[in-house]
């Protein structure tokens, strides 16, 4: 009989991680608690830094898992160890034992109204990364009219301790460039502006869309954090930043702020992992044992790690990470 | 007057060439005019100084009518072009001299005005109103297959320019190829005319001939009247002064166009570019498209070669520079700075003794300091004395700025730098970039100060014994700066440097015909891409014998090659280090 | 402007102020400034809303002038508001509430300063016995003269005579809110609303009627910064800060600037007329200014108090267009005029900006 | 009357009423312009930046920031040596951009 793998999160890293682990003869088992698969990612309209669309990566993720064991709408209510592996308690109340737990919960979204000087949830026009992906996919959104004037606010809880996080978020500056330059193909007599406070265009090809987001889009990116947003009497949005290349404040005025929202530890994951002994890191997400040979491994047996639960990360960093994931869960199977 | 005297088909004729006759001499007053009055002057003065009315008469026959230089560039075309030059010219004298012996047909005298008038175009048509002598007949038709047959390879050289060894011929309006479709006609017709007499090809041998001298004026065979003009005036010693007026204008119309430039130029690599090259540049300069016009002289590297290969020796860099000169500039530069700035002064520096030699890196050297400790090493190990006048960061010798053909504001760097120099009391100034030297040699007021490219002073020190180095085994291709070989023809002594220190390969295009390796400061307009592409052209041209090693002597070569170069590039000053 | 997120930020930023029973301390400079205001807060407060507050005469200035003007060290700040915390103590109170922001959030640093590092807090404990011989308590609650007003802002709604409507043409009057920055700024969490959308000052708008203001540089300072004022050649820094606000809410034509800063309304108050003789620009309508007033007063005025009993003859700019607008009586003639009928003496008639 | 002080001006650029018209047209024959990421090796390279404060990075930005007259007073100081164009990782044409500033 083939060994269960208890795969916990249904976005890129729990899908890719189920697909291998199926290749490799092993009976993996996703549950989701959303409706459906796909994740954040799902969510997204087209993919840095070749504007390549999410859609494509996604229906062949979905395409892989077809025949694998997919509890949608469920979520584990309790896990315990047991002499076979783990036995773990849906809210359906089906129990499913498993051999392994592959924890694939993903990340949370900082909530910007968080970040109260941005106005978020308070100025009409100041809408986070996420709903802008959701415009470019359905083209909806009565807060966007044609908007002459548009800001990105890169860091939106990340590298901030005024809310607590500290960590760098990663896709952040690429997907803000991406985003920019996607305006601009909407709204192409739009000033386009990103403030960041240091452009982190880390992968392959990103730094060429950084090239073609100034060359070829004409956006202005402008270092220095957005320190305060408030409403003129137009409605339209009023903000202060100081140009630090410049060394002088800054203030304008824009009819669109989009605020780069970072990743943050999946916090409704927090019962399950307590109960399965896992520690977090220092930035508040999940511990893995060691950050170069150990990163799909927690400091508990059986139990293993993948994509953004322990780190923001990329789309390809994700996959990257399922994939070794399951030849971890794989020699650990083998070797028992 | 009798139809054996006249004929109205020489009216045609008569038209044009009244026409183009007018039209050159107004021209001719024009330009003149234009000059200013010291270049007036020294234009009267050398016509009746033996030498340089001697070289007038030299290169008015050499050029004009034999066309020497092409013969050397090219024999074919040399031919090609003295066959129809040399031959017309010919007709036209031995017609004159004919005019004396010929007898009218039916016997006709013409005395007085009606005399002169028919001096006029009897040479031309003489055929169908006398009779020749037999001996004229044989040099006239003689002549006549001369310029035929000249006109046969211009033919073909228009349908397939590469077996006449061309790449790229200069791409002509409707006016040109319509001159261009008479001249070839005129004689085919007057041949045909001469011997069959038939009314009709005289009138089209006359109207070929209007419609040549007519539209001469709107071409670019306006080249073949003005080349006189501009002989003379390049003899006086002129230098180009205003983009479109006076030496200019006459430059401008004595380029014909043949596209040998076009070819030469290192821009030509990239065909997008080979629009940029000095002929087109002329052409739009004569046609006044002035925006296009700035734009090319903003362009070019101004490396040199399209001057040196110029069949009509034209200084087509020098009317870019002109051109660039006139461009008017709303911020002025303020340079006052340097008048308080005691930089690079080491005069002040622990050895109170005068130095033999003063050193100038340059702008560009300080940013390849290999260069820089070479030098060092070599100066100190030849025992010289020297300062290193820049060696905490200087002033720019000035030449980039006057590139940008700003004049006055290069003088106060000039001035600055002068004054440093001289304040270190050396009678030496040893230089490591071509950029500088080039500047050195044509602005600066050194009076004593001997200025030497570090290339001619490594030779030097070599030579007489100062510096000691080991021939070694490794094979250097040599590349000519811009500047220092085309524009002062040091060939030999970076050469023999090489020889010191290892084997001197061959590069193709070597000495005036090397190639610009695309980073000159030269060019304002070039994209960093299109750099790189005459930069890959030029290495692979120096590759061609497959040499372990580039050499050259200009920091801006050495920085440009070692982008694109498959061996390592060194500074002569660096392997010659290396051989101590 | 989205009024459903504000009131997400408003209830999550909430605090608990005691129904009764509290020691209230007096600000320096308000006494001088608004000598009207604290007497009108102890009358609402005692006859109005009948609570029991108390005041005790031994308490002294907090310190904190002298704290930000960096000529006192912090433990000796410290032992000066230990010193009123034991005066509390002495007389059998546990709720402080102080009359002026600066104090508020000297009170709120300290409190904090001492829970975070507990060694402090005993060393000041050994300051103060050594120099008072006090016993050291603290309070149980802290809160500003401001957070009172706001908690009781709808039974004083319910007393009110004059709401902030304009009586001409039955709209609501447009007040700009502005807080004294160490209200909320330092712990967002000790003022009502937070440090980004302040409740407390919107509250006492809405509750008595009028129209609240939100204005680009509304979270701006008033320019007073301690430092920026007390040096003569650095004033116009503190002017300049002043200047923004007022460009930046001069588009809205507010009738009225509510304060709960000893500071502010001085400076609000104040720099409008040196704006006005320096640049000749006046913010309100007719070449007058905009009233800034404190909450006090604004709360004394919708109650029916007489304006100069209230002390609003104390205002470099005139007060009574508004009391036009709310269509309080008023008598010119005693505007000037002391309790006793003295006469107190007009003030130099400005240049540019009217003052009656 | 005199306070003995006076209202300091806002040290804020406003990006609104910045009049770019100069920016937009080098842009237009300057594409390049855009791309600078204010590495700084023009500025640290520079020969008259040896003296004075000429900086290509802060001309650039001065021009983008309403500051044209700062601009143009730096630019005065520039040699024209070509530098900066050689050190530039963006490989921008910043010789004939500062020659094209000053038409």
């Amino acid at each position: 009989m083939k060994e269960n793998i208890l795969i916990i999160g249904g976005g890129a890293a729990g899908m890719e991680a189920a697909t291998q682990l199926q290749k490799l003869g092993l009976n993996p088992i996703i549950v989701e608690k959303s409706e459906k698969l796909g994740g954040h990612i799902a969510q997204w309209d087209r993919l840095f830094p070749a504007f390549h669309p999410a859609k494509d990566v996604v229906d062949q993720m979905l395409d892989n898992v077809k025949g694998v064991d997919v509890r949608l709408n469920t979520q584990v209510t309790d896990i315990q160890r047991d002499n076979n592996g783990f036995k773990a308690n849906l809210n359906n109340g089906e129990i499913i034992d498993a051999k392994a737990v592959v924890l694939a919960t993903g990340f949370d979204l900082f909530k910007a109204e968080r970040k109260q000087e941005y106005g978020y949830g308070i100025y009409n026009n100041v809408i986070t990364s996420l709903e802008l992906e959701k415009f470019f996919r359905t083209g909806k959104d009565e807060r966007i009219n044609n908007p002459k004037k548009i800001g990105f606010v890169h860091c939106v809880g990340a590298r901030d301790v005024k809310v607590g996080n500290t960590y760098c978020s990663k896709v952040c500056c690429t997907t803000a460039l991406k985003q920019a330059c996607e305006m601009k193909e909407v709204f192409p007599d739009a000033e386009v502006y990103t403030f960041y406070m240091d452009l982190r265009m880390f992968g392959p090809g990103y730094e060429d869309l950084y090239l073609k987001t100034q060359k070829d889009y004409d956006v202005k990116c402008i270092r220095g954090r957005v320190c305060e947003v408030s409403e003129d009497m137009d409605g339209r949005l009023v903000i202060k930043a100081e140009d630090t290349l410049f060394g002088k404040p800054l203030r304008m005025t824009l009819d669109l702020l989009v605020l780069m929202c970072s990743m943050e530890k999946n916090k409704s994951i927090e019962a399950i992992q307590q109960k399965l002994g896992i520690a977090n890191n220092s930035d508040g997400f999940m511990q893995n044992k060691d950050m170069y040979l150990g990163m799909n491994d927690s400091k508990q047996d059986g139990v293993f790690v993948a994509g953004t639960c322990t780190a923001p990360k990329s789309l390809p960093d994700t996959i990257g990470e399922a994939r070794s994931v399951a030849v971890e869960v794989f020699n650990y199977i083998n070797n028992k | 007057m009798n139809q054996y005297i006249f004929h109205p088909f020489v009216l045609p004729f008569v038209l044009g060439m009244a026409f183009v006759l007018t039209y050159c001499l107004v021209g001719l007053v024009r330009i003149i005019a234009q000059l200013p009055k010291d270049d007036r002057k020294k234009l009267w003065r050398s016509l009746v100084t033996p030498k340089t009315a001697w070289a007038n008469i030299r290169d008015l026959f050499g050029d004009c009518l034999f066309h020497v230089k092409i013969w050397k560039r090219n024999p074919i075309l040399g031919y090609m072009h003295s066959a129809i030059a040399f031959g017309w010219f010919m007709i036209i004298v031995i017609g004159h001299v004919m005019l004396f012996t010929l007898k009218p047909l039916q016997g006709v005298e013409v005395e007085g005005f009606a005399r002169t008038f028919t001096n006029f175009y009897y040479p031309i048509f003489y055929k169908h109103f006398a009779t020749e002598t037999p001996v004229f007949a044989f040099l006239m038709d003689f002549f006549l297959l001369v310029i035929i047959s000249g006109i046969l390879i211009a033919v073909v050289k228009k349908i397939y320019s590469k077996i006449v060894g061309v790449k790229r011929v200069t791409k002509f309006g409707f006016a040109d190829n319509l001159v261009r479709f008479a001249l070839w006609t005129i004689f085919p017709f007057r041949l045909i005319a001469e011997k069959s007499n038939i009314m009709a090809f005289w009138w089209l041998y006359s109207i070929d001939l209007m419609i040549f001298m007519c539209m001469l004026p709107f071409t670019r065979y306006m080249h073949i009247p003005t080349e006189a003009l501009f002989i003379l005036l390049q003899h006086a010693g002129l230098k180009a002064r205003e983009p479109r007026k006076g030496y200019n204008l006459a430059q401008l119309y004595s380029c014909p166009s043949c596209g040998l430039c076009i070819d030469a130029c290192p821009m030509s690599v990239n065909d997008k570019n080979s629009g940029n090259t000095s002929a087109y540049f002329m052409k739009m300069m004569r046609n006044g498209d002035s925006e296009d016009a700035k734009r090319i002289a903003e362009t070019c590297l101004m490396c040199g070669k399209c001057v040196m290969i110029c069949p009509v020796s034209i200084e087509s860099c020098d009317i870019k520079w002109s051109q660039r000169a006139a461009t008017p500039y709303y911020i002025n530069s303020d340079h006052s700075y340097l008048d308080d700035c005691g930089c690079g002064d080491a005069s002040n520096a622990s050895n109170c003794k005068t130095p033999s030699v003063v050193y100038f890196a340059g702008c560009m050297t300080q940013l390849t300091p290999k260069i820089m400790r070479s030098m060092k090493q070599i100066m100190d190990a030849a025992g010289d004395d020297y300062e290193f006048l820049d060696k905490d960061g200087g002033i720019c010798c000035g030449r980039p700025m006057l590139l940008s053909g700003k004049v006055a504001e290069a003088q106060a760097m000039i001035a600055k730098n002068t004054e440093l120099i001289k304040k270190s009391g050396a009678k030496k100034l040893v230089l490591s970039c071509p950029i500088c030297y080039k500047v050195f040699k044509d602005e600066y007021q050194l009076e004593s100060i001997e200025i030497q490219h570090h290339t001619q002073y490594i030779n030097e020190l070599i030579k007489n014994g100062k510096l000691k180095v080991n021939k070694g085994d490794v094979n250097y291709v040599y590349h000519d700066p811009c500047e220092l070989g085309r524009a002062f023809g040091v060939y030999d002594e970076p050469r023999e440097v090489i020889e010191n220190v290892g084997n001197l390969r061959k590069a193709k295009s070597e000495k005036e015909l090397s190639i610009c390796c695309g980073g000159s400061l030269g060019s304002f307009n070039l994209t960093q891409q299109e750099r790189d592409e005459i930069t890959q052209n030029s290495v692979n041209d120096l590759m061609f014998n497959n040499p372990d090693e580039i050499v050259t002597a200009c920091p801006l070569c050495l920085k440009t090659f070692a982008k694109k170069s498959p061996v390592q590039v060194k500074d002569i000053a660096e392997i010659v280090c290396e051989k101590i | 402007m989205i009024i459903e997120g504000k009131q997400k930020i408003w209830a999550d930023y909430q605090k608990d102020i005691p129904d009764d029973h509290y020691f209230y301390v007096r600000s320096c400079i308000r006494q001088a400034f608004w000598p009207g205001s604290e007497v009108t807060f102890l009358d609402i407060t005692r006859n109005k809303l009948g609570k029991d507050i108390y005041e005790n005469p031994y308490h002294t200035t907090c310190g904190g002038i002298a704290y930000h003007s960096d000529t006192i060290p912090q433990e000796t700040a410290m032992t000066i508001i230990a010193r009123q915390f034991a005066l509390m103590h002495e007389s059998g109170y546990e709720n402080y509430v102080c009359s002026c922001i600066t104090s508020f959030g000297c009170y709120t640093e300290t409190l904090e300063t001492w829970h975070e590092y507990p060694e402090l807090e005993a060393k000041i404990r050994q300051y103060l016995w050594d120099s008072c011989k006090k016993e050291f308590a603290k309070p149980k609650y802290l809160a500003h003269a401001s957070d009172l007003i706001y908690k009781f802002r709808f039974d004083i709604a319910k007393q009110m005579k004059f709401p902030l409507v304009n009586v001409k043409t039955g709209k609501p009057l447009k007040c700009v809110e502005h807080i004294g920055c160490h209200y909320s700024k330092m712990f967002p969490s000790k003022g009502f609303g937070g440090a980004e959308y302040p409740h407390v000052l919107v509250g006492m708008i809405e509750a008595w009627g009028g129209e609240v203001v939100d204005y680009p540089e509304r979270r701006h300072c008033c320019g007073f910064g301690f430092r920026q004022y007390f040096v003569q050649a650095n004033r116009g820094y503190s002017e300049s800060n002043t200047y923004k606000k007022f460009e930046s809410m001069e588009p809205y034509e507010p009738d009225l600037i509510i304060t709960n800063c000893p500071g502010c309304p001085y400076f609000l108050d104040r720099w409008q007329y040196v704006i006005a003789e320096q640049t000749g620009k006046t913010y309100g309508k007719n070449g007058y200014g905009i009233p800034a007033l404190t909450y006090e007063e604004v709360a004394g005025l919708v109650m029916g108090y007489d304006p100069w009993d209230l002390g609003l003859q104390m205002h470099q700019v005139a007060i009574e267009p508004l009391l036009e607008k709310m269509g309080i009586p008023y008598d010119p003639k005693k505007k000037y005029q002391g309790v006793n009928g003295k006469d107190l003496g007009q003030p130099m008639c400005p240049s540019c900006i009217k003052s009656v | 009357m005199d306070f003995g002080f006076c209202l300091s001006p806002s040290s804020h650029v406003k990006i609104d009423s910045v009049d770019l018209t100069t920016f937009n047209h080098l842009k237009e024959t300057n594409p390049d312009v855009n791309t600078c990421i204010a590495c700084g090796s023009c500025t640290a390279t520079c020969t008259a930046g040896n003296f004075t404060e000429m900086s290509f990075r802060r001309i650039l930005l001065m021009l983008q920031r309403g500051k044209e007259a700062e601009a143009k007073k730096l630019i005065q100081h520039c040699m024209f040596c070509g530098k900066c164009t050689l050190v530039c990782p963006r490989g921008i044409n910043i010789r004939k951009i500062l020659l094209d500033i000053t038409r």
